[in-house]
């Protein structure tokens, strides 16, 4: 084979497929990532910061540019099944270095303790505790998610965060767990 | 005709590309998690695996082999693929968002896929003609998108089973796929393959 | 550069086991299973992924700020397509026997999933030294798998090891051929395509095992990830 | 969809798939007449006994109330009040043990008898068809009638829609063994039911009705053949036995033929079902004024020496019932309410007898032996079989267990009526329906999640959106006041630092800008803290 | 915008080409003799193994030529013959077998000027690993069995697996391998007896071949 | 006293799996007892060696996963699994054969799915096609049927030639094989292919004396034994007509219509049905409920393919009989089968 002929028709096949693709790149040129929105919609919201971004959305943005999926413990097994299945990426456990998923609770504040100082208004990223300076504070119990980042600016340490009761109308059929050993029966 | 036919079944049943001839097995391991993503992922590759066949000849059998450059082979398929999937990304995502959607992440995969090349080569080796090769970049595919859809039904079934944990995940798909192969077996010989 | 050392390690560490290509990636399977009928086919194969590996991490580590994105494929597959022809071309010429066994797959390392894999993962984010070792561990820690998986079924199916290594290392090699038992009826499925899936699979599981075995027994530092906040404290 | 009204009228049954044939064990307690349960000493009353959203209490710790008094107000929306079971006073109002199986509290109203029993009523309306519908329909929602059938869905709000309605169905299968409430109610009031029946197809303005028995039940069936004659717009339908005969979608498959659309109500198809309990309650409710303060409970199984049936008051605890009955537990007794094939076990027996409680079932061991362990699913499909819905139980909870629940909706889990028919016959002993009340729990929770997480977001948006403008607007005021200062300080130059009224000035245009730079200094510092 | 696109990578994409396609060609330029060596040698190796040295003193390798006889299998076949002082000796045939038990099987057989077998080669095969792979050599000495045997015709009984009355041994678990290397063993000397005075009449027009790229 | 809470319902028929099982194994009985009469004792020996492995295998397979061994064992559902296995290979094939078969089937394909009831393939036709293609020779080798057999064989030397491959006088299995004309005989279906490929007519190749008068000496009455059994599982509605019927018709439709157009070519569809494993692969291999479709529809397209696979095998591939390659092959397309061919359910659109 000779040099030359290798060269021309290489070349020649290369520029096209070059020109084909450059045409192709601008005229099907497609705007924006809608993938961040989907991540985004999968995360639990509660904004705690586990994961290591600051909000539920910075850490989509992260996982959309091949962040690991396991990150976030409010939205523990079911989350990273959903966005394994999102993104085509096999699921893996929960990072533990980032904590584990527990129960879900809120937030209560001890409201004779409260001092009114207003820190965890700050701290609470969805507003979810009510009050004015120097007066005693609430948690609005279902607007809070949990996040628990209120704990910890408190300068009395009066808030609590107890797991969401269970009522019988979000009861999750867990026959384990009813207290009926505890109860003794009526006629004995 | 009977012998296109014969060839067909050959390829899809006999030889089949992933399970006998291990080609494409990244992909095959890698989107079989859901029944969906692995039907989205047939479609893709049929097209390309068929489209890809066919220009490889078509530039082998009128650019190579005519100006002596059969060294080339590799390098030439090659770019021709990639061409054709980062050209066919492009005009899907465009065109169709939803199908994109569908095939999405699966189009740049296919690239590396080695049944793409593995066909093209194999044309050249066993010497086919247009039609052959045609049928054969088909079956390929055919051969592929059977066992990944398949594969891929059985994974789901696989989710929920009580797995021991060193076997969980990868290891119980390869030894799925290899009992899968085990059956395949049972095609050999069915069809002599000249 | 003062994090170099612990660059390596890291490195070295992932490409040879936790994220090894081959156990954990699952990438470059077709010739892991195709040519692991023996230990010599596989270690030809996995010296011959390993160089390509390198050269084409390096030079696409190198020639990363050149290519615009609408051909960034065409250009990587067409350098390992090159590094691929050109040691294709070097064993036909010195290494016949051996080119021969290991037939389709040489060219076939062109798409072997490892390679652009990392060319994309890695490579086309990284300085070119960095890429290189990467490139060789990646490549060592699929050899790696590639001998093991080899060996296994070679025993298994045909009761030797290194049986033609002659093939691959030249007439001394002969002398390292092991025949481990004889029996006159191996087991065949060990050497046929189902066992090469099924050994794969149980090679997987070991690891898996020897990961959750070492974990429970490093009762490990966990380190802990600091929380962002979100809001002012 | 219409139904195919000339073979209905002729009488033509059909068939449903799957369903299954468990002993029936109701000569046990079918042998007698119903008797009043002497009244208990005190009685606790859930205020929310149907299915819907409770009433406001109305009554107060120390109240005293006569028996029949409405104790809740039922409100806008599906609430029913509840009622005292007799006269006596309040004594608590608190959380404890409702009749649900989850053993949770809930509020209840406890009430101490005072033996006297003074009941109150509202006045007949014997002419009901002289007065108006929703006049007839306040009064079966005053007297807090809710289907006595299961669901206690309330029966005002079923015939409150102004459908067309070609059948009101009358369920009187109680396909369930052991249980013979409905049976022996039909024999002791067919009149009062008939009674009943005759003012729910006023209410429906619908003029046929049909009255479904299962084939089991002679002596209720032949009460009706005797009385039915004078009430043409009645028509009997015996029914083969076999279980879930007198589930609504499988009778209304039954005796239609139609099948109710998924997600969809027998209204569709216009059609509704109620219990004959229900039809009896209704009565008693136009025609005497009496709230629904009682209803006829089953008492049965061989722990009992005297198993029958019962008119027992709403609140009367299962402890004082069985305790009329001649309980004998054993060590692991299990005491069931409902029958053995949907009722739940009691966590202890302070549980109160509600308005859909129609069976108490204390069986020995030999009788009904615990469920062996579970084993692995075979995938036998026997319980794809015996499945009712068509539903395949074991993918279901093969999926259940893989939490998989797009799969879970895939196979239409929302359309299990729960019935235990698989679990019946699986001889793995997989608690199958068990499984999947776990799942539709765990998604109705996940829409729940979803919903509160949406909410979330916005709010969180909303609060950036806020710090951002106020981040701005201390900004902005930082800037004014630094132009402020800047004017102040120029003036003084240019006044000439002579003037003290000036120099106030501009020690306090000094001092606000420093407190605007901190402002605006700490504002940026926590900003850069968020963003690490 | 389109044009500036379509400059800049179709120029680069060249540029690549280029490079690569200069590589690839230097490197083939550079091997083309070694591999041309390696076949050749490979092929010597084979060809001496069943034309013992004592029975040619003429340049095997270049005394090739093509000849096409379907009972040899498709397309031409290359036949190398061996002289001994100008008088032909033997003659090796590339034959097919296309009956195997997977495939073809690619043989290398060596025939006498006088009809007896020289000597049995398999040269390619995909019969399996531990059943029909005992037709090579590396694995048993079965393949030696043909030396030395003639065949008196087309239906000659004997030329079978001893199953159906031959007199060659079949592999326990594996018939049709053998079977069918022995069948066309028998067809390739039969065509041999018919042809083998017009092959040496033929040119030796194998070479020059151009390179191939695999097997 | 306590309460004990469960999940209703709280009342169950009494059919455990453990009695499924029995079923099965006892229902076998009658073909298993033929296939001592025509094929020796050995098939006991190869069950008791079976049921072994079995058992140990389980045993340890649950030490492992530290689970109560017993969990494994109450199921019973190893012993169908070694029985089938047992029955399905040679009854003079050496004991490493069916302990290999054995301990892949049940460790590989039963357990590391996580065990009963979660395997995707039939354990006992796994293990019989690893037997299959590992060790063609010994699992081809059946003994004559022994109406045929020269040298007659007595219990001490089916022992001798399971485990040391000679019999007590010296002979070995190749040696027992021979027929009255001194040649090494095939089963039937093995010796009609090898025939018909050799270009034999049927006629010709029927002539045999391994052929008796149906399916082969001794293959049509084991055969006829496994149909009474499975009869029998159909009436204990242990299984459904679905699967058998779909195979046998699957299998003899196109067997028919073939040997119709090819009458001296073809295997006879009587032959298809009663030799083999057919009748066994009908009703208590492709039914294996863990393994096949299970809604009817499914289960009927899950037989249909079986039989219509063998079908093909026999008559074009590279193996005699099918039925476990085959099987195999349909227990791939459960998952799928299973999601396409889903009951309409209630108020979906059907109609009663
Ligand atoms: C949320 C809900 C809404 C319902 N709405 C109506 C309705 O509008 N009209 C009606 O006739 N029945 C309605 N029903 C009653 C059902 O059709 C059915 O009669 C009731 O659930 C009792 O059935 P069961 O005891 O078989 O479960 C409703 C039931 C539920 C649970
Ligand atoms: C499995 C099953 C079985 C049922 N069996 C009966 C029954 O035997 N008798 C009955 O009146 N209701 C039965 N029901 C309840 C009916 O579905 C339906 O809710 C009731 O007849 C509606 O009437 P109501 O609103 O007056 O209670 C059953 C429900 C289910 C899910
Ligand atoms: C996996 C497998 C591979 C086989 N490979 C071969 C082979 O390479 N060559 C061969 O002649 N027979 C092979 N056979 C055996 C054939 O199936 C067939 O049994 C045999 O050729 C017939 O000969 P026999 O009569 O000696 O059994 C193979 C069988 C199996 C199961
Ligand atoms: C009707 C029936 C047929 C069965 N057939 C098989 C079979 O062919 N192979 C097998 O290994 N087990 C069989 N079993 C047993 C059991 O289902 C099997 O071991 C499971 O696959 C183990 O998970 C059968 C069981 C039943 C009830
Ligand atoms: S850990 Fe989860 S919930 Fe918390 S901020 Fe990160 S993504 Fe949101
Ligand atoms: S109240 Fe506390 S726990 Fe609840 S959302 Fe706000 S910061 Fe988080
Ligand atoms: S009845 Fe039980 S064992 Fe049988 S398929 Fe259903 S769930 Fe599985
Ligand atoms: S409980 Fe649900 S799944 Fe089970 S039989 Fe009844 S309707 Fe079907
Ligand atoms: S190596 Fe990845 S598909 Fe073949």
């Amino acid at each position: 084979m000779s040099f030359l002929t290798a060269l021309i028709i290489l070349g020649v096949l290369a520029l096209i497929f070059g020109l084909i693709l450059g045409f192709a790149a601008v005229r099907f040129h497609v705007e924006g990532d809608p993938i961040v929105e989907q991540i985004d919609a999968l995360l639990p919201q509660t904004q705690c910061g586990q994961c290591g971004y600051p909000g539920c959305r910075p850490y989509a943005e992260a996982i959309a540019n091949g962040e690991e999926i396991n990150k976030c413990p409010p939205g523990g097994e079911t989350t990273i099944k959903n966005l394994s299945e999102l993104l085509g990426v096999e699921a893996k456990p929960l990072d533990a270095a980032h904590g584990t998923e527990t129960v879900k609770k809120v937030a209560v504040i001890r409201e004779d303790e409260c001092i009114g100082c207003t820190k965890c208004i700050q701290a609470c990223p969805v507003d979810a505790i009510l009050g004015a300076a120097k007066h005693m504070h609430t948690v609005i119990a279902h607007e809070c998610t949990g996040c628990d980042l209120c704990v910890e600016p408190c300068p009395v340490d009066c808030i609590d965060m107890v797991p969401v009761p269970v009522r019988p109308d979000n009861w999750q059929w867990d026959l384990q767990q009813i207290p009926v050993r505890v109860v003794e029966s009526g006629n004995e | 005709m009977g012998d296109y036919l014969l060839l067909l079944v050959a390829t899809v049943l006999v030889n089949n590309f992933v399970l006998v001839k291990f080609l494409g097995l990244c992909p095959f391991m890698g989107v079989s998690n859901k029944l969906e993503t692995a039907i989205g992922m047939s479609a893709a590759t049929t097209f390309v695996l068929t489209l890809a066949s066919v220009c490889s000849y078509l530039v082998n059998q009128y650019l190579l082999v005519p100006f002596g450059l059969t060294a080339l082979q590799t390098l030439t398929f090659i770019l021709v693929i990639a061409v054709v999937v980062q050209f066919t990304e492009m005009v899907v995502h465009k065109t169709s968002p939803t199908l994109y959607r569908l095939l999405g992440i699966y189009l740049p995969l296919i690239t590396t896929n080695c049944a793409v090349l593995g066909v093209a080569l194999l044309n050249v080796n066993e010497q086919h003609n247009f039609i052959q090769s045609i049928i054969y970049g088909f079956g390929a595919a055919v051969g592929f998108s059977l066992v990944l859809v398949l594969f891929s039904a059985l994974r789901e079934r696989l989710a929920a089973a009580d797995v021991p944990i060193p076997f969980k995940g990868a290891a119980v798909a390869m030894i799925t796929a290899g009992l899968m192969s085990l059956a395949f077996m049972g095609f050999s010989g069915l069809v002599a393959v000249p | 550069m003062s994090q170099s050392p612990s660059v390596y390690k890291e490195l070295a560490w992932q490409g040879l086991w936790k994220n090894n290509a081959g156990l954990v990636q699952l990438l470059g399977l077709c010739p892991l299973l195709a040519v692991t009928a023996s230990i010599t086919n596989g270690l030809g194969l996995g010296l011959a992924t390993l160089l390509v590996l390198v050269g084409s991490n390096i030079t696409v580590s190198l020639i990363r700020e050149y290519v615009p994105n609408e051909i960034r494929i065409p250009v990587f597959v067409m350098v390992i397509a090159t590094f691929v022809t050109v040691i294709q071309l070097v064993m036909n010429a010195y290494l016949y026997t051996l080119y021969q066994a290991l037939g389709i797959f040489i060219p076939l390392i062109v798409t072997n999933c490892l390679i652009i894999g990392r060319a994309e993962a890695y490579a086309s984010k990284n300085p070119w030294h960095h890429s290189a070792f990467d490139g060789l561990m990646m490549g060592l820690g699929f050899t790696l798998v590639l001998v093991i998986l080899g060996g296994i079924r070679e025993i298994l199916g045909n009761g030797t090891l290194f049986d033609g290594a002659d093939l691959l290392l030249g007439e001394w090699a002969e002398a390292l051929r092991i025949q481990l038992f004889s029996v006159d009826y191996p087991l065949l499925l060990a050497i046929l395509p189902p066992g090469a899936f099924i050994v794969m699979g149980f090679i997987i599981a070991g690891k898996n095992w020897l990961d959750s075995y070492r974990a429970a027994r490093a009762e490990q530092p966990q380190k802990q990830v600091t929380r962002a906040r979100v809001t002012a404290q | 969809m219409t139904i195919a009204i000339k073979e209905i009228d002729s009488g033509q049954l059909w068939n449903f798939p799957g369903g299954i044939h468990p002993p029936e064990r109701k000569q046990l307690s079918n042998q007698g007449s119903i008797t009043p349960l002497p009244l208990a000493q005190t009685f606790t009353i859930p205020i929310k006994q149907h299915s819907g959203a409770a009433g406001d209490i109305i009554v107060a710790v120390g109240d005293r109330v006569l028996g029949g008094q409405p104790l809740t107000h039922a409100g806008l929306n599906n609430g029913l009040p509840v009622h005292a079971p007799t006269s006596g006073t309040i004594t608590a109002i608190a959380a404890g043990r409702i009749a649900h199986p989850s053993g949770l509290a809930d509020t209840v109203i406890t009430l101490t008898a005072d033996g006297e029993d003074t009941l109150v009523t509202m006045p007949p309306l014997l002419d009901y068809r002289e007065h108006g519908r929703s006049e007839l329909l306040e009064r079966i929602k005053q007297a807090g009638i809710a289907g006595l059938g299961g669901a206690g869905f309330p029966t005002a709000q079923k015939l409150a829609l102004q459908r067309p309605i070609e059948y009101i169905i009358i369920n009187g299968v109680e396909c369930e063994p052991y249980i013979t409430a409905d049976d022996c109610l039909m024999r002791e009031h067919a009149q009062t039911i008939i009674d009943g029946i005759e003012i729910l197809l006023h209410l429906a303005g619908c003029d046929k009705a049909l009255l479904a028995i299962e084939a089991n039940k002679p002596e209720a069936i032949a009460q009706f053949e005797q009385l039915l004659p004078q009430h043409p717009q009645i028509a009997l339908r015996v029914v083969p036995v076999k279980y879930p005969s007198g589930g609504e979608k499988q009778l209304i498959q039954l005796l239609t033929g139609q099948q109710v659309p998924s997600r969809g109500l027998p209204l569709d198809l216009g059609l509704v079902v109620q219990n004959v309990g229900t039809a009896y309650a209704v009565a008693r409710a136009v025609l005497a004024g009496e709230p629904l303060i009682q209803r006829v409970v089953t008492v049965t199984g061989e722990q009992v020496s005297q198993p029958g049936n019962y008119w027992v008051r709403l609140g009367t605890s299962v402890a004082d019932l069985l305790a009329h009955c001649g309980f004998q537990p054993t060590p692991t007794q299990r005491v069931i309410m409902g029958g053995p094939m949907m009722g739940f076990t009691l966590p202890d027996l302070a549980v109160p007898v509600v308005k859909i409680t129609n069976c108490i079932l204390v069986p020995s061991h030999a009788e009904l032996p615990p469920a062996g362990p579970e084993m692995n699913c075979i995938r036998c499909g026997a319980c794809a079989d015996v499945c009712p819905a068509q539903l395949l139980p074991q993918q279901l909870q093969w999926l259940a267990k893989a939490k998989d629940y797009d799969g879970l909706e895939q196979h239409h889990l929302f359309d299990c009526i729960e019935c235990g028919a698989c679990a019946y016959v699986c001889p793995s002993e997989i608690p199958l329906v068990h499984y999947y009340r776990k799942a539709k729990a765990e998604v109705r929770q996940l829409a729940r999640e979803k919903v509160k997480s949406e909410i979330a977001r916005e709010r969180f948006e909303a609060r950036q959106e806020r710090l951002e403008r106020e981040k701005q607007e201390r900004l902005e005021r930082h800037r004014l006041a630094a132009e402020a200062r800047k004017r102040a300080q120029a003036e003084a130059v240019a006044k000439g630092a002579d003037d003290p009224q000036d120099a106030i000035q501009a020690a306090i245009a000094r001092a606000k800008a420093r407190k605007a730079a901190q402002a605006a200094a700490a504002a940026k510092q926590s900003d850069d803290e968020s963003n690490v | 915008m389109i044009i500036k696109s379509m400059q800049r990578n179709g120029l680069i994409l060249t540029a690549f080409a280029l490079i690569a396609t200069l590589l690839v060609v230097a490197i083939s330029v550079l091997t083309e003799a070694p591999i041309a060596r390696q076949k050749e040698q490979e092929l010597l190796r084979v060809l001496n193994q069943i034309i013992l040295p004592e029975w040619h003193d003429n340049d095997l390798y270049h005394s090739c030529t093509l000849v096409s006889d379907p009972a040899l299998g498709p397309g031409e076949r290359r036949v190398y013959r061996a002289e001994l002082a100008g008088q032909p000796t033997a003659t090796a045939i590339e034959v097919t077998a296309p009956d195997g038990y997977s495939g073809a099987i690619h043989l290398l057989v060596a025939i006498h000027a006088d009809g007896s077998i020289a000597g049995v080669r398999t040269l390619a095969h995909n019969e399996t690993p531990g059943l029909g792979d005992k037709i090579e050599l590396r694995v048993s000495d079965w393949i030696t069995h043909f030396t030395g045997q003639k065949v008196n015709g087309a239906d000659d009984p004997r030329w079978n697996v001893k199953r159906y009355g031959g007199m060659f041994d079949q592999f326990t678990g594996a018939t049709i391998t053998p079977q069918a290397v022995v069948t066309a063993v028998q067809r390739a000397a039969l065509v041999a007896a018919a042809q083998q005075e017009q092959w040496y009449a033929a040119p030796a027009n194998c070479f020059p071949q151009q390179a191939e790229v695999s097997p | 006293m306590t309460f004990k809470l469960a999940a209703s319902p709280h009342t169950h028929s009494r059919r455990t799996t453990q009695q499924v099982m029995r079923w099965v194994y006892l229902a076998l009985l009658p073909g298993v007892l033929l296939q001592t009469y025509f094929f020796g004792v050995g098939v006991y020996v190869q069950i008791l060696l079976a049921l072994a492995t079995a058992w140990l295998a389980e045993a340890a397979v649950m030490r492992l996963r530290n689970r109560p061994i017993a969990h494994a064992w109450q199921d019973h559902t190893a012993i169908v699994t070694a029985v089938l296995l047992a029955i399905a290979i040679p009854a003079l094939a050496p004991w490493w054969v069916i302990v290999i078969g054995t301990l892949f089937a049940i460790v590989v394909v039963k357990h590391v799915y996580g065990g009963v009831g979660q395997n995707l393939f039939n354990p006992a036709m796994a293990g019989y096609v690893l037997l299959l293609i590992s060790f063609p020779v010994q699992l081809t080798s059946w003994p004559l049927p022994s109406e045929l057999a020269q040298l007659p064989l007595t219990f001490g030397d089916t022992l001798h030639i399971i485990f040391t491959g000679f019999t007590q006088a010296g002979h070995n299995l190749e040696q027992l094989r021979m027929g009255v004309d001194g040649i090494t005989m095939a089963t039937p279906l093995d010796s009609l292919r090898q025939d018909l490929g050799q270009a034999m007519t049927l006629t010709e190749s029927l002539t045999k004396p391994i052929f008796g008068s149906l399916g082969g000496i001794g293959w049509a009455w084991v055969n006829l034994g496994f149909l009474v059994g499975g009869l029998i599982l159909i009436k204990q509605r242990i299984i459904s007509w679905h699967i058998p019927g779909g195979m046998l018709l699957g299998l003899l439709i196109p067997a028919a219509i073939y040997w119709l157009f090819h009458p001296d070519q073809a295997i006879p569809p009587l032959m298809h049905a009663l030799s083999g494993a057919t009748m066994l692969g009908a009703f208590f291999i492709a039914t294996d409920p863990v393994t096949a479709a299970t809604s009817n529809k499914g289960r009927l397209i899950f037989g249909l393919l079986i039989g219509v696979l063998v079908f093909v095998i026999r008559t074009w591939g590279g193996y005699p009989d099918a039925v476990a390659f085959a099987v195999l092959l349909a227990n791939m397309t459960v998952p799928v089968l299973d999601k396409y061919t889903q009951p309409t359910v209630y108020g979906h659109g059907g109609r009663s």
